[in-house]
Order: C-alpha cells, then structure tokens, then sequence
C-alpha cells in the first residue's frame, strides 16, 4: 500500500483585493514516492498552491492534507513537525535565500532546524551536496549578499531543500535559470532522491523537464485545472485546448516559434471556462464552466471538447 | 549598433568575472547571449551599463552607437539609461521597489525621460501591460501582490516604456509558461523589427534561442567563445563547450 | 478588507483600555506617593486645625474610592477641576502652557528628524567618503553631551557672550504690538531652544537613518531605479528612502510623547514656560488635579501617537499584515 | 525718618520677569533685561557681581533659620547631654564659609539673627573635644568602631537616617546634610542621609517617623514661632512641635509669652523660653542665610537696611533712574496664584505685597511697627464677662483709595476680617479665629478678641486689605478674577502672562502725594 | 579589521580603571576647600602656608599674588583678663586688626578671609575679597597680639592659594581627579546594564510580537503602550520612595523604562521580515520560532539593536545625570552625571569653574563616543552589508 502524501480538495483561494481567485476547486492527491508536476499559465496559482500545501496561507475554502493530517486543525509543534517532513523552494533565488549566511550555512541550516543532532555530518552532507551540484568550494564561506548568480543561489536552494532527505520535496521553479548541462546534472540528483521515496511536487514551464521528472502532471489555467494526467501522455497526446497549445508552444531547437494567440474579449465577471478568451474551438456550452471529466484512472479534462466529438 | 570590446569585470572581492569580452549587437536584431550558470553574463550585462557594486574595476568600452558610454560623465551615463538602453534583471521577483505601486515605478521612468503627461504616460503603460499579456489593473498592485511571471512580464514591459534603442535582458522569461514566453518573444521580434531595437537577451533555452535570436554568442568562464548566426552554431558548433551545450539539449529533447 | 477593519476595531478598543488602565494607575500612584498636598504649604503659622481646614477645601478628607469616582468623571468629562496649587482650572494651566511646549518640541523634533535624516541619507550616499565619516561622527557628538550642558553652554556664547539670542523667555517683555512683530519676536525668542534641541537630537537620527539606508542601498532594485536612468536623488529618496521609511516613521512616532516629559530640563534652562516643568512641580507638590489631568492628557496622546504610529505603518509598508502566523 | 518722605513712586511700569533657573537669572542681570534680582545664594554669583561695575550688591540679615531637627520622642535624642553634645560637634562656621563662601551667620539661637527678641546664646561654639567630654562625663562610651553606647546599655547605637530634601530641591540643604552627618559621624552617631522629595519628607515628619532631620525656616520678626514649636499642645500629627519637646516649664513660658499683654511683657517671657531652650536644645541651629540682593547701579534712592536689602515696597516707592520709568524685578519662581486670600508661596506675595497694604508696616530701620493704613493704634486689656480680653483702636487714614477709584475706611477693615472669619481662611485662620467683635465708627476701628495677647496687634495689622465690593461679589474665595485684584497699593495689577511677566502700572489715586 | 581599536583600547582601559577605583579609598571626603582650581592653571600664585604661632608673634613672607583665603585658628590665654587686646596682623604698610580680644581671659580664635563679620570688623564692604586686599603687597607680614597683659599663644595661620590636586576640588571639596575616576565605574556599570536588560527586554518581546501576531501580538503591545504612556516621573518618585536609590534600583528603573522604544523598532523590522521568501521557506520547512527568531531575525536586527545599544548605553548613561537631577541617585555615588549636575547647581557654568565640568562632561561624551563608535563596528560585524561596499 502506498500512502497518501498530500492531497487538497476543493480548494479556492482568493486575495483581500483581487476578484478572480487565485486557485478555484483544484483537488488532486499526491501518493509516497509519487511525483506531480504542476504546469500552467504564469499567474494561474502554481506558487499559491504550493503555500497552501505547507499552510502558509489559508485557503478561502476546501481542504488540504499533509501526511494524512487536515492542515487546518493543526498548529504550533504538530505543525511543525508536518512540516520537517518537507521541503520547500521558493521561486525567488534572490529573496529566498538568508541573507547574511554563506551557502554551506543556508544548506546546513534545514538539518539544524530539523535535526539538531545530526550537525557535524550536515556539514559533510552539505559539501557534498555543493559540490555535487557544481558550487565550488570558494564560494562556499562567502556571504550570500555578497553576489551569487541567479543559477548558483538556485542550485544553493536546492541542496538546502535537499539535505533533510524530505518526504516530499515542494519545488518551485527550481531550475529555470541553470543552463542545460547543469539542468541535467540537477535532475539526476533529484532523480536518485525520487528512487528513494521522496515525493515531488515540481512547477515548472519546462514541459520536457517535467516529462523527465514526473510521472503525473496537472495543468492548472486561472486557477484551474484543466487537465491531469500522466506527464508523457499530457506532452504527446493533450486534450485540453490550453494543454495543446502549450505543446505546440515548444520551442524546438532551430524552428521559429510559431504561437498564434487571438484574444475573445469575455464580460466582465464571466463565469464559463476561463480559457474561451484564447480557445480556438469555443462553443456556446463553454460559457458554463465545464467540470472534470475523469477520462481513465490517470487522467481528466475539463473541457466539452470530448462531448462535442460525440457530436453535439 | 552596440558594441562592446574587450570589456572586464572584477569584483570588488576580487573576482574577475568578465575577461575580455567582446560583443556587437546591431540595431534591429536580436543576439542571445548563453552560457553555464556562473560564467558572467549577467556581470557583462551590470558592467556594460555602469552598474557593478562599488568597488568594481571595469576596463574596456561600451559602445552605443557612436556614444562611448564610460567615456560619458555622471549625467550623460544617466540619460543614456533606459532611454537608449533598458535592462530586465535577473531577479526579476526582488527588483521592484517593494513598498511603491507598479504604477509609480512605470511612470517615474517615463517622467524621466519622455515628456509625456501623466494621462499619456498612462496609457501607454497600460498599452504596455496588455502587449505583455497582463490586464491595466495590475498598475494599482504592489509586487508582493503579483505572482513570478506577472512580475517579470511587467519588468519587461517597463522595459519597453520608453522605446529604448537596445534592450539587455538577462533570462527575462524563466518565469514563464511557453505561451506567454512565445508571446513575448513574438512581440520583441516585432519590436525589434519594427522598431530597430537591438536586443541582447541572456538565455539557458537554446532552442529558444536558436528559434528567436538572429545570433548567438557563447560564454565561457567570463569571456565570450564564440559568436555566431544561430541556425549555424546549432548546425556546427565550434568550441568544444559550445558543442557540449548543443549536445545535452539534444539530449533532453529525446 | 474584513480582516483589517476587524484589526482596527480591535485596535482602538485595546487603546482604550490601556487608556483605562493608565487612568487608575495614575490616580492610585499619586496617592501612593507618601506625603499630602498641604506640605507646600507648609507654614509655622498654621495650627493643626487650619491644616485640616486645608485639606478638607481641597476634598481631600473623602474616602479615596470617592475621590477615585470623581476622578474618573473629571478626567472623562475633560473638566480637570481647580488645581491645588495655583487654585485656578487647570484646563487653563495647561492650555497657557501647551502652546509653548508645542511650539518648542513641532519643530525641534521635526527638524532633528529632517536635519538627521538628510545627513543620514547623504552618510549612506556617499557611503566610504568624507561625508560619511563627518556625519558618523558628528552624529556621535551630538548624541553624546548632556543636554543641560549643552544648552547652558549655547545660552552663555550666544545669549550673554554673544548677545544674539534672548536669555530667557518665550515673549520679549513689554511684549512688541502687531501681529507680524509678535510673530518675528516668538521665533527669535524660540530659535535658541529649538536649536540646542535640533543640535541633541539629530544624531540619534543621523546614525538610525544611515543604517538604514545603507542596508536598502545594497538592495536589487536600487540597481534597477539606476538602470532607469533615474535621477540619483530619485533613486535616493523615492525607492531608498520611500522603502527604509516604515521604522522611520514609527521612531517618529513613538519619540513624540517622550520629548514632551523630556523637556523639563530645556523649558528651565531657557526659562519657558511648558508643560515639562509644570509636570514635575505639580506631581512634586501633590497637586493631585494637575497632576492628573497633565498625565491623562499625556496617556491620550502616546495612545493615540502609538496608534498613528500603526495606522501609517500600514500605509507606508504594503506589505504589511497583520495576519498570525503559523 | 526716610519713610516720611515717600512719595509716589517714580516707576511708571513694574515687571516681575519670572526667571526660575539661577544661572538665567544672573546672565539676565548682567545682560541689563532685570534690574533688581533678590535672593542671590550662590557664592559664585556674588563673586563674580561683586566685580561687576554695573550692578550693587546688598546685604541683609533675614529671618532664615535652618535647623537640624531631632526626634526626641526616641531613643537616644531623648538624652538631653546627647543633643547639648550635638550643639558643639556641628561645625557652623566651616559650613557657612564652606557651602556659602562666608555668606550666612552661623546660627547660634533660636529666633532668626534679625529678630528684635533674640537672646545670643552663651552656649560655646564648634568643640569637638568638649562635646565627646560632656558625654563621656555623663557615662556614655565609644565601642571599637568609634560607635556610642548610651549609659546603661550595652550595645552602640543603631544606624539612623537623616531626613533631607533632595538635592536637586535644595542643594546646599542636601550639602550641609551631608556635612552634618559627618559630625555626627565623628561624634559616634551613625547616622547617614536619606534625601526625599519635599512633601514626603513633611509627611515623614507630621507622622513623626524621622530620627533626625534638617530643614529650613523663613521664620518672622515675632517669636510666634517659638510657641508653635516647642509648645507640647502643638505636638499632634501635623502640627509643628515635630521635635515633641515636652517640657512644663518650657509650655509656661511659652504661654506667657503667648498671652503677653504687652511688649514688655513679652520681651521678657521670649527671654525666659530662650534660656530654657538652651538648656532642652530640641533642635540644634545652623545657620541663617544672609540676603544678598543686587540692583542694578544706575537706580538710585534705594530703602534698605541691616535688615531688608532694597527688594521691598518702600525701595520701590523711592527708587529713581534719570530716564527709565519701567522697572524689572527678577521673580524666581512662577507666581500661579495671585488671590491674596489663598496665595502662599513667597514669590507670589512678593508681587502682591506691592498691590496690597495693611494697617501696619515694619520700619526696615528699627524693625518697629510703623502706621500705615493705620494712622495710629491702641492696645488696652479689658475685662468683659469676667475675662480679660484685648482690645485694639485703630484710626483709620483718611484720604485712601482704592486702585478702582472708591474710598478706604474703617468699614472696609471691618469687612475684610469679617469675611476672612467667616470663610476660614486657613492662611488666616490663626489670626482673626479669636476676633470676637468689630466695630467701624467713621474713621475708628475697634476690635475685641476672646483673649488677651499682644501679637493680635500684629496679626490685624499684618492682614491685607481688601475692598469691600470684591468681597461681597465673591462666590468662592479660592477664585479670584484679574479684574478684582484691586488694592491700596503703589502699583496696580495689569497684566500677568504665565511663564513670562506679571505687570503692574502705577497707582495715579495711592494716598502718598 | 582588527578589534582592538582606539575605540576599544579606551574602553578596555576605563574598564579596568573602574576595576581599580575601589582601590581609590573613600572619595567623598573633603580634602582642601571648595573650589580649587587645579594644580597646574596658573603658576603665579604662590605656594600655601600653613605656619604656627607658639610665641607672641609670627612673621612670614607672603612674595606672590594675593591667596585665595587665609585663616587664622587656635586659642589665645591671657594671664589676666586684659581690658584692651586685640589679634592683628601687619602687612608691609598697613596693619589690620582682625579680632578684639579684650575681656576675654581665654579666646579661641576662629577667624576666616571669608567670615562677612570678619569684613564689616575690618570696615571693608561685605563683598570684598579680605585676603587679595590684605595681602595686595608683596612682602614681611606679621602676626601678633596686642594686649596689656601678657598672652600665651598657639594660633595656625592658613594661607590656602585655592589649587589643589590634577582637577580642583567641588563645592565640598572633594578631589574631583578622585571623583571623576570613581565615577567611571558608575557610569559604565550603569550604562551597561540598563542597556543591556532594556535591550534584551525590547528585542525578545519585540521579536515575538511582531512573529507571533495574533493575541501575543496585541498583547505585548498593549502591554508597551501602557508603560509608555504611565508617565515615568511619579513612578520614578515612588519606586525611590519605597526602594531606596541605590545603583541597581536606578538600572532597574532606567531599563523597565527604556525598552518600549526598542521592542516597537524591532516590532515592526520584524513585521515586515516575516513576510521575506527565506523565512516563508524556513517556515515551511518546519522550524521552531525559536529558531527563526534566533538564527535571522536577531541577526537582521542586530544592526539595529546595536545601533539602539551603543546609543542607549550613552543614552543610561545620560539619563542617570537626569535622575541625579531629580534627586533619585544616591548622593554618596559619585557618578559622572551627578557631578555635572552638582556643577551645575553650584554656578560652576556662570562661574566659570569649568575644571569641574570639563571632566565629567568630556568624560561622559568620550565614553559614549567610544561606545558608538564599538556599536558601529558590532554591526558591521553582524551585517555585512554594513560592512562591505555591497551598493551598486
Ligand atoms: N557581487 C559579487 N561579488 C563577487 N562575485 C560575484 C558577485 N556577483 C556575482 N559574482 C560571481 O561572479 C560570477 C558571475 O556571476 P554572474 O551573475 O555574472 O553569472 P551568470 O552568468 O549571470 O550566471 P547565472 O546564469 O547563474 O545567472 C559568479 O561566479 C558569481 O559567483
Ligand atoms: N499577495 C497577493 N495579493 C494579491 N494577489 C496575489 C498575491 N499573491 C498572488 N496573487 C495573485 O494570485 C495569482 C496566483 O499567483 P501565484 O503566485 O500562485 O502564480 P504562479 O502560478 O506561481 O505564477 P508564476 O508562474 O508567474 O509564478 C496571481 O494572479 C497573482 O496575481
Ligand atoms: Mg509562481
Ligand atoms: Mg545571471
């Protein structure tokens, strides 16, 4: 039996001044050794709903799950201790990192919090750890406000989101400024974690890395879901107009992108499928907002799109 | 066209990031500007505008057209910024004034250097916004209250607030998804085009720089390797760490 | 939005009650403090029975939970009663006073808060410099002498060596006619006060300031407002300063009430009449209603002080919220 | 005699400019803004204007008394030789050339030095040996530490507190404090000082919870105080025998002097009390501070004596300059009450003073009663109801106005005590509370009191007059509007700025011509 | 960067002067008059005598500028009471009688250039200086008894030139270079310790105010807002009413008033720190609060707080010269403010003793520029930011 890592349910999230809610109805569950990638528009609640997750926001309303425990009832060391289970990366290297610490600090802090005792090994793991993910040794005493590089703090965050071996490791964006030869050393890394049971929730743009990296993916659009599934089928075979166009977004090395967006103006307070602003299809039923549709055990839309080929 | 010849970087550490590099970029092209994490392009890019920590030693020159920029005094340096040349930093999330609105940080740029009023100023941020995909409400929000990408997409709009001749973007699209990042890419290609502005964009996506950028230039540990038309580099790499780069990306593709 | 009325509710409810509590604090200290009011009064003339007589003109004879009752309505009513020592209201005492203090502590804090803050902010501009260095230190100077002896030395060169200055006063006597004259007379009358007090009080801001900037100043869009090609002092004061401003504000804030009871040394010194020196005089002579009402008034305006303090956080610092944290 | 030949002042404008901290008040003197400052203390300032070409210095014997108080209610200040010792081991002359530079009369009496009715003490001066031998005689040893043991105990005193007004109060008290506990120190008595805010420490003493003490008098030309202090009637919570001294034959002498039906008579019972006091020291006298005024030079015609220095009303009757009409009188202390009913500070009478005048004035020559208000006087004992009763005839000035233009006479005297009788005034409770009768005939006063007493003399004529039309249109006593301050005086109340001056104008109605 | 610093090496030295000075011995003791000048001001007057009279007279030469005071002490005996005798002393040209002596068998003699009496005896003014007009001659003086019968004699005569030790002497004679170093150790300790208690205080509830939020939060809060708007002044009175004014009972009271200030800087620094990526992901890695607080918080106000502590201790420092000036210090603890405050009320500032101002006042804005200058350099070591030309 594998056991459920995180799960939400019907969560919506929204701001104290914003109308559209940053996370609307998204539920989906996460098992032991599992790992999910969460694609999407820039602004569709990937971050939120990573936060979520660990409880540093509370949702508007539906549910979310950590290791088995309704994060809602719990608080003060419960939580806490939630929490030392898992990792997190904040998609910002230049504010996510403290400041006044050296890399080898920042990566041994998360064993110190979490694990007080094992501290002289942490500074082994923690050199270990830099070097496996190309920080050199001369860097490793200098101060972070010193000036790193975009790509050197990601991968300091990364070792410090690696070190306590979490349950579940909650990436946000974590590789998006290295270069490719380093992308592939890092996800070598985390892959040897994965084998070793670490859950993974991976956001990222980068639908070939989350091909690499994951198994299941979920596309969320405004907030939504708008499809889920597992990742190589989501890349070869989308059925969500929006998962499609991603596709076909793929840069691909040496063609000329070819993205053709026509905007639909919507009304203002529209409460049909978000995505009819870009669809190509469109049809009258879209302005109802479409439900998920479970297609298989792996996979669900939310689009009409399966119904009108039934031929309405 | 801008130029810039043999140009070096160290930081006040001590720390020779840039080692005589060499770049041109002419007026109405893009040139992309890869390389391994650490190797300096974003030092080149800081460098090339004056804008190293103090404490820094620059050596070489920077060309803007015909205008030497470090040859210029203070004033000069400043009028030249943004209105010639404008930036997209890095750390896009950190590089907003946290406790000013998005709006106050558009419109300063353009007070500075375009006589607009402030209506007219308005409208073209909003017209802005909306090329890079954002609705004209976000001017009222702080960053805080605006998610990676957002963010980034107005940093690269405020970019383009006062029609600059050049436009230095260091990874302006990490926060992106591949729609928007085309969309965008799409409008600095027109822009580009039709504007005459020369872009230099940092990148780690070579396909995305093969597919966009007129030409490439490669970084190595401080110093630019190799420069070149795309479509040719990613055919027949030279360097043996630009052939090393070209490779692994095949690699992910498969 | 709800959450945030709901803090502000919260917030001023909890100002009144320390408001409360301060009320019966001052009026259970005051007659804690041993000794009676008619001790000033002190005279080898007066029998025991005049001294009761004394006390009893004053209500002073009722048991102390009525006095407390009274207190408690005079203080909400804003009726302050007459007070022992000069038998007039005390509203009037304090109201002649007022304008004097305010008129010596508005500018001087406001003017050490700019004075230091534009030498803060030009320390941190020319961060490693000269500049630097001469406000660090003169920032130090300033924080380091005693303030009376400051004050006598600047009132001794510029009052009596130097006759620039008025010795004493707030008003030339036979006060000068017409508006305008009355007006140039205070200010000449006040510039010396209110400079020794810039002249102390500066540093403390010089150095706070400073700090503070030159953390900001090392910030990512520091680099991003010069990459506008913004004007230095733009970048400065509209990102540095605008972005270091929230502690600011708050020392701000936070420093008014103090400057008022602070002031006892400077109104004596340059012979002003405030309401520093009538706190100490009243409290000393057991001139319960003055006392009283003096420290209430006070309580009222560090509470609301301290509550300004918070409301223009909030608006200074987007940021902000006041949400707990898990 | 000078006083005769007052006149009218020639000062048009009087301003009492308030200076409350001393080093402004001597720059402003220097700097020419005040020409008349009064009670200079500091040696220092009457060093550094005794240079000074522009100003005067004056000297005066006052009625200030400063006195180290003893509990004698306890143990060991209830031993007579103890306190006897104690007269000898202070050190009077060291601590007025010390503390005052020489300024102040080491005290050796019980009345202040100016008093007409003071007895010098024979009693010897400083002798530090002669003290430790009188002690010693009467069985009283040193333990190793050089601590007394009183006779027929066997363990040195315990440690004692020295009640003293805190420095920043009265810095040379808390100076000569100090200085005080030192002799006492080396005299075997260990006692230190423990400085207090002013009230709280007459808290102490009304609650007689004190050891030892120092405090200072403003004391008057009558011996009154004698009988408030060391008459065992005033040893009651508040009162002022705070030493409780109890002696029969002290309190009937004080009683005689009390009830003295004359001067003579009364000269001779404060000479019967001194002795005594001599004899109980319940407290030991210290010193009594000089006056010492400066006035600026260019005044001339100044009033004063061996006994008042030119702060006074007279001086400001005869004061001249060739050209200034205004006058500037420093006042040290803010002047927040000017009712006379309820005023009690000094600095607030020293402004009142010259706006209100009594029946009776002193002569700062002789110290003598002078007529006044009064032109003349009569004191006659007389038996009513089989009591012996004073009764005073006054004779009223004719020609007085008051400063609103409507006339003073004998019915306004009247008023004025009946009205202070019946509100119970506590600042004149003691002196019109035994007025049983007054009666206003055209320009004769007379009144007849339940006693018989030589001082009422003084307490009616000391009493400030006031108009009649005030009186009856005051609701409450405590409150007195501006516009009612109207007296007899030379100078007439005009203006008062709290914080910076009080003006007063020339009187153009006063009675002298 | 080296730590040891002028800065530094200055307060290291005063610390260990405040060590010593119990070796001092008692300092409240008067050892010459009041206010004399130091030793070394000026070199024209000349040296103090102090001679003794055995036989009928004595002689002496007085060559410099008059003294400051003379005094005469002792006990004349005449074998008979004389019924004329009198004390004189003789200058160069004029002879002064200083005390008449007649009918008296057995006379102490207690006589001072100061004593008004001595001045109206001699028909001088009572603001004239006796010894600069006896002694305005240079040249053989003489003291000696004129009387009918024959008189024995043990008189001292004091010529005191009003100099005395490295800087003078106070109002009660006190050595003031004795003074000023006795006061170092009050000044620093407390200085120090207020600081260090206010600090500690303001910054750990400030901390959790500000983290926490909620209840704890407001709490705290309130909590400030009362003891910042209790006015201070009475508290101040009662507390030394029922306490005692000793040296711990004003550190206690200067740091339970001084640490509101603090705790809302730090309050509010927090407020906005909380919201930081880095601490949201050291949250939502599961970290104590405690941890949090400790290991970024603390660091990132540290600059502030020390900032705040290197003022404050010159600020305790400060305000301990205010509490004298109220009268709460004890006056048998020679603290620098309370000299300065001493100085003050005895006219040293219009009576330009500044020998009694200069050291305590110099001392005080020393330490505090020692101890800003020491902060200065903590916070650079805490924030490197402070330290290293980190702007662009
Ligand atoms: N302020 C600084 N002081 C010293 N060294 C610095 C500073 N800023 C950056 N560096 C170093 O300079 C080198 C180049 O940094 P730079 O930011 O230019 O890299 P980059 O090519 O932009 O890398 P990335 O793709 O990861 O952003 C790195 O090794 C970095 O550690
Ligand atoms: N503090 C906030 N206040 C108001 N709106 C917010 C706040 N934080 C985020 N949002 C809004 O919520 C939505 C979701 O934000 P979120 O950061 O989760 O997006 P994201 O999926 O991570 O996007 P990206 O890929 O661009 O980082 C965005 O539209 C954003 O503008
Ligand atoms: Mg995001
Ligand atoms: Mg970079």
């Amino acid at each position: 039996m594998t056991e459920e890592v995180a799960s939400v349910e019907s969560l919506t999230l929204t701001f104290d001044k914003i109308d559209a809610p940053a996370l609307a109805d998204v539920s989906f569950c996460l098992n032991e050794g599992e790992s999910l990638a969460l694609v999407g528009e820039s602004g569709s609640g990937k971050t939120s709903l990573l936060r979520l997750l660990l409880g540093l926001l509370r949702p508007t309303r539906g549910k979310v799950r950590l290791f088995g425990q309704p994060l809602d009832d719990v608080d003060g060391e419960e939580l806490r201790r939630i929490r030392r289970k898992c990792s997190y990366i904040p998609q910002d290297p230049f504010g996510g990192l403290p400041p006044t610490l050296s890399p080898l600090q920042a990566v041994v802090e998360p064993l110190i919090v979490t694990r007080p005792n094992l501290k002289y090994e942490g500074t082994n793991k923690a050199k270990e750890l830099l070097s496996d993910l190309g920080i050199e040794e001369a860097l490793w005493n200098r101060k972070l406000v010193q000036g790193f590089s975009g790509g050197q703090r990601q991968r300091i965050m990364l070792a410090r989101a690696l070190i306590t071996d979490p349950k579940l490791l909650l990436a946000d964006e974590p590789t998006s400024m290295q270069d490719v030869s380093t992308r592939m050393d890092l996800i070598n890394l985390l892959k040897v974690y994965l084998k070793n049971g670490m859950s993974m929730i991976f956001v990222t743009h980068d639908l070939l890395l989350a091909k690499a990296m994951t198994l299941r993916g979920i596309v969320l659009y405004r907030g939504r879901m708008c499809e889920t599934g597992p990742t190589h089928l989501l890349l070869r075979d989308p059925l969500h107009p929006y998962t499609k166009a991603l596709v076909s977004a793929l840069p691909k090395l040496g063609k000329p992108i070819e993205v053709k967006v026509k905007r639909r103006p919507l009304p203002v307070g529209f409460k049909g499928c978000p995505y009819l602003a870009l669809c190509p299809y469109g049809f009258d039923r879209c302005k109802d907002l479409p439900p998920m549709k479970q297609l298989s055990d792996a996979r669900s839309v939310a689009c009409f799109m399966g119904d009108t080929s039934q031929g309405t | 066209m801008m130029r810039i010849s043999s140009l070096s970087a160290t930081y006040p550490n001590g720390f020779n990031a840039v080692k005589k590099a060499d770049l041109k970029l002419s007026s109405g092209e893009i040139l992309a500007l890869v390389g391994e994490s650490g190797s300096g392009k974003s030092t080149l890019i800081y460098a090339s505008l004056g804008l190293l920590p103090k404490g820094s030693s620059v050596s070489g020159k920077v060309f803007f057209d015909d205008i030497e920029f470090f040859a210029l005094p203070k004033e000069g340096q400043r009028k030249i910024r943004w209105k010639k040349v404008s930036l997209v930093l890095q750390g896009t999330m950190s590089s907003f004034t946290p406790v000013l609105t998005i709006k106050r940080q558009f419109l300063e740029a353009m007070e500075e250097h375009l006589s607009l009023t402030p209506g007219e100023a308005m409208a073209k941020a909003v017209e802005l916004l909306e090329e890079v995909g954002l609705e004209g409400n976000f001017l009222a929000r702080y960053p805080h209250e605006m998610s990676g990408g957002q963010k980034q997409r107005c940093a690269i709009a405020m970019a383009l607030c006062c029609d600059p001749d050049y436009l230095l973007a260091d990874e302006p699209t990490t926060a992106l998804d591949v729609i928007t990042q085309a969309e965008i890419m799409n409008l600095l290609k027109g822009i580009a085009k039709r504007r005459n502005m020369g872009i230099l964009m940092v990148t780690h996506d070579l396909a995305l720089a093969s597919s966009t950028a007129d030409e490439i230039c490669v970084m190595y540990q401080g110093c630019t390797i190799e420069t070149e038309r795309s479509d040719i580099i990613i055919k027949s790499p030279k360097q043996p760490h630009t052939i090393a780069l070209v490779r692994s990306l095949s690699m992910m593709e498969e | 939005m709800n959450t945030l009325n709901n803090y502000w509710l919260r917030r001023v409810l909890s100002s009144l009650l320390v408001i409360a509590v301060v009320l019966s604090l001052n009026f259970f200290l005051f007659r804690l403090m041993p000794g009676d009011p008619t001790g000033s009064l002190l005279d080898p003339r007066f029998s025991p029975e005049a001294k009761q007589e004394l006390l009893k003109s004053y209500g002073l004879d009722k048991p102390l939970s009525q006095q407390f009752f009274m207190y408690v309505k005079q203080m909400l009513t804003f009726r302050f009663g007459i007070s022992f020592m000069s038998q007039r209201p005390v509203w009037q005492e304090l109201a002649e006073r007022l304008p004097n203090t305010l008129l010596l502590l508005f500018p001087a804090l406001l003017l050490s808060a700019v004075l230091g803050t534009l030498l803060g902010v030009a320390a941190a501009k020319g961060r490693g410099r000269l500049t630097e260095k001469a406000v660090l230190l003169s920032g130090a100077i300033s924080f380091s002498f005693p303030s009376f002896f400051v004050q006598l030395v600047l009132l001794l060169l510029l009052a009596h060596a130097f006759p620039i200055f008025p010795l004493r006063g707030s008003l030339s006597v036979p006060p000068p006619t017409g508006f305008w004259n009355l007006v140039v007379d205070r200010a000449w009358h006040m510039a010396l006060p209110i400079a020794s007090l810039v002249l102390l009080g500066f540093g403390s801001w010089a150095l706070y300031v400073r700090n503070l900037m030159v953390k900001v100043l090392g910030e990512d869009f520091i680099l991003l407002a010069r990459a506008k090609g913004l004007r230095e002092n733009e970048v400065l004061w509209g990102h540095a300063f605008r972005t270091a401003l929230p502690p600011i504000v708050t020392i701000f804030f936070l420093s008014l009430p103090g400057v008022i009871s602070g002031a006892v040394i400077t109104e004596t010194v340059f012979s002003l009449h405030g309401i520093g020196k009538f706190l100490l005089d009243s409290v000393l002579g057991h001139d319960y209603p003055a006392a009283g009402a003096a420290f209430y008034l006070m309580s009222l305006v560090t509470v609301i002080c301290n509550l300004l303090a918070d409301v223009v956080y909030t608006f200074v610092d987007p940021r902000i919220s006041f949400r707990r944290l898990r | 005699a000078p006083l005769d030949e007052l006149r009218r002042p020639s000062i048009d404008e009087l301003y009492f400019l308030i200076i409350r901290d001393n080093d402004a008040q001597l720059l402003a003197l220097e700097g020419g803004q005040i020409d008349l400052l009064g009670d200079i203390a500091r040696f220092s300032d009457i060093k550094r204007l005794s240079d000074d070409e522009r100003v005067k210095l004056f000297l005066a014997e006052g009625y200030h008394a400063f006195f180290l108080g003893l509990n004698l209610r306890r143990s060991p200040w209830d031993r007579a030789e103890l306190r006897q010792s104690l007269w000898e081991a202070v050190n009077r002359r060291q601590i007025v050339r010390d503390v005052f530079g020489g300024y102040a009369l080491p005290l050796f009496s019980f009345l202040p030095p100016a008093s007409p009715y003071t007895l010098v003490a024979s009693t010897s001066d400083f002798n530090m040996k002669a003290a430790r031998e009188r002690l010693r005689q009467k069985g009283w040893r040193w333990s190793k530490r050089g601590v007394l043991i009183c006779p027929g105990e066997d363990k040195p005193l315990p440690k004692m507190k020295l009640l003293t007004p805190t420095a920043q109060v009265a810095p040379t008290t808390a100076e000569i404090a100090e200085r005080i506990c030192e002799s006492m120190r080396s005299l075997g008595i260990p006692i230190e000082t423990e400085p207090m805010d002013f009230s709280m420490m007459v808290a102490r003493l009304d609650r007689r919870d004190f050891d030892a003490y120092v405090i200072a008098w403003e004391l008057s030309r009558d011996p009154d105080s004698l009988y408030a202090f060391y008459h065992s009637s005033m040893d009651v919570p508040g009162g002022y025998n705070i030493s409780g001294i109890r002696k029969p034959d002290l309190d009937e002498a004080l009683e005689s002097l009390k009830y003295a039906a004359n001067e003579a008579e009364a000269r001779l019972a404060a000479e019967k009390v001194q002795t005594l006091l001599y004899e109980y020291i319940p407290q030991v006298p210290i010193y009594s501070r000089y006056h010492i005024a400066a006035l600026q030079n260019e005044w001339q015609c100044a009033i004063a004596s061996l006994y008042m220095t030119p702060d006074n009303t007279y001086s400001l009757l005869s004061l001249r300059h060739e050209n200034k009409k205004a006058f500037y009188w420093c006042l040290a202390e803010e002047p927040r009450n000017l009712n006379p009913l309820s005023a009690s500070s000094a600095y607030e009478w020293q402004v009142l003073s010259v706006i209100y005048e009594s029946l009776l004035a002193v002569d700062p020559f002789t110290l003598e009663d002078v007529p006044w208000l009064a032109e003349s006087w009569r004191l006659d004992t007389v038996s009513e109801g089989g009591k012996e009763k004073t009764r005073i005839t006054f004779k009223i000035r004719e020609g007085v106005k008051w400063q609103d233009g409507s006339p003073f006479g004998a019915s306004n005297v009247k008023a004025t005590i009946e009205f202070l009788k019946k509100s119970a005034i506590p600042r004149y409770f003691d002196s019109v509370k035994d007025v049983e009768r007054v009666e206003a005939a055209d320009n004769t006063l007379t009144i007849t009191f339940s006693g018989k007493s030589y001082w009422y003399l003084h307490q009616i004529g000391g009493l400030p007059m006031l108009s009649a039309g005030v009186l009856s249109s005051l609701k409450d006593w405590r409150r007195l509007p501006e516009e009612d301050i109207i007296g007899t005086g030379p100078f007439s109340f005009s203006k008062y700025k709290p914080g910076e001056y009080v003006k007063l104008d020339k009187n153009e109605l006063y009675w002298r011509k | 960067m080296s730590f040891w610093r002028l800065d530094t090496l200055f307060l290291a030295f005063l610390s260990l002067l405040a060590l010593l000075t119990p070796l001092l011995g008692p300092v409240n003791e008067a050892v010459a008059p009041p206010f004399c000048k130091p030793l070394w001001l000026d070199h024209e007057s000349g040296k103090p005598l102090s001679l003794n009279a055995k036989d009928n007279s004595l002689s002496f030469t007085w060559e410099s500028k008059p003294p400051k005071t003379f005094s005469v002490k002792g006990t004349v005996t005449f074998e008979d009471v004389p019924k004329s005798a009198s004390l004189l002393l003789a200058g160069p040209s004029k002879t002064y009688k200083l005390v008449d002596l007649a009918g008296y068998r057995n006379f102490d003699v207690d006589i001072d250039s100061r004593d008004v009496l001595l001045k109206l005896f001699l028909g001088l003014s009572p603001f004239v200086d006796v010894s600069s007009v006896i002694f305005s001659e240079r040249g053989t003086y003489s003291l000696f008894i004129a009387s009918d019968v024959k008189a024995h004699l043990d008189l001292n005569l004091n010529i005191y030139t009003g100099k005395w030790g490295i800087f003078g002497t106070d109002q009660r004679g006190r050595d003031v270079f004795r003074l000023t170093l006795a006061g170092i150790r009050i000044s620093l300790l407390v200085g120090i310790f207020a600081t260090l208690i206010a600090s500690t205080l303001g910054m750990g509830l400030g901390l959790f105010a500000g983290y926490l939020g909620g209840l704890a939060d407001s709490s705290i809060m309130r909590g400030v807002d009362v003891l910042l708007a209790i006015p201070t002044l009475p508290i101040l009175v009662v507390i030394s009413g029922v306490w005692g004014r000793g040296l711990w009972q004003i550190v206690f009271v200067l740091s339970i008033f001084s640490w509101m200030g603090t705790a809302r800087v730090v309050r509010s620094l927090t407020l906005s720190l909380r919201e930081a990526p880095y601490v949201e992901g050291l949250r939502a890695l599961g970290a104590p609060t405690g941890y949090i607080l400790a290991r970024h918080f603390i660091p990132e106000a540290m600059p502030l707080l020390l900032a705040q502590m290197a003022l404050g201790v010159p600020g305790a420092i400060l305000a301990e010269a205010g509490l004298s000036f109220l009268g709460l210090s004890d006056p048998l603890m020679p603290s620098w403010g309370r000299m300065l405050h001493e100085a003050q009320v005895f006219g040293a500032f219009t009576g330009g003793a500044w020998w009694l101002i200069f050291p305590p006042g110099l001392g005080i804005a020393s330490i505090c520029l020692a101890f800003i200058s020491v902060g200065r350099r903590f916070e650079e070591m805490a924030d490197p930011r402070l330290r290293e030309m980190a702007e662009r």
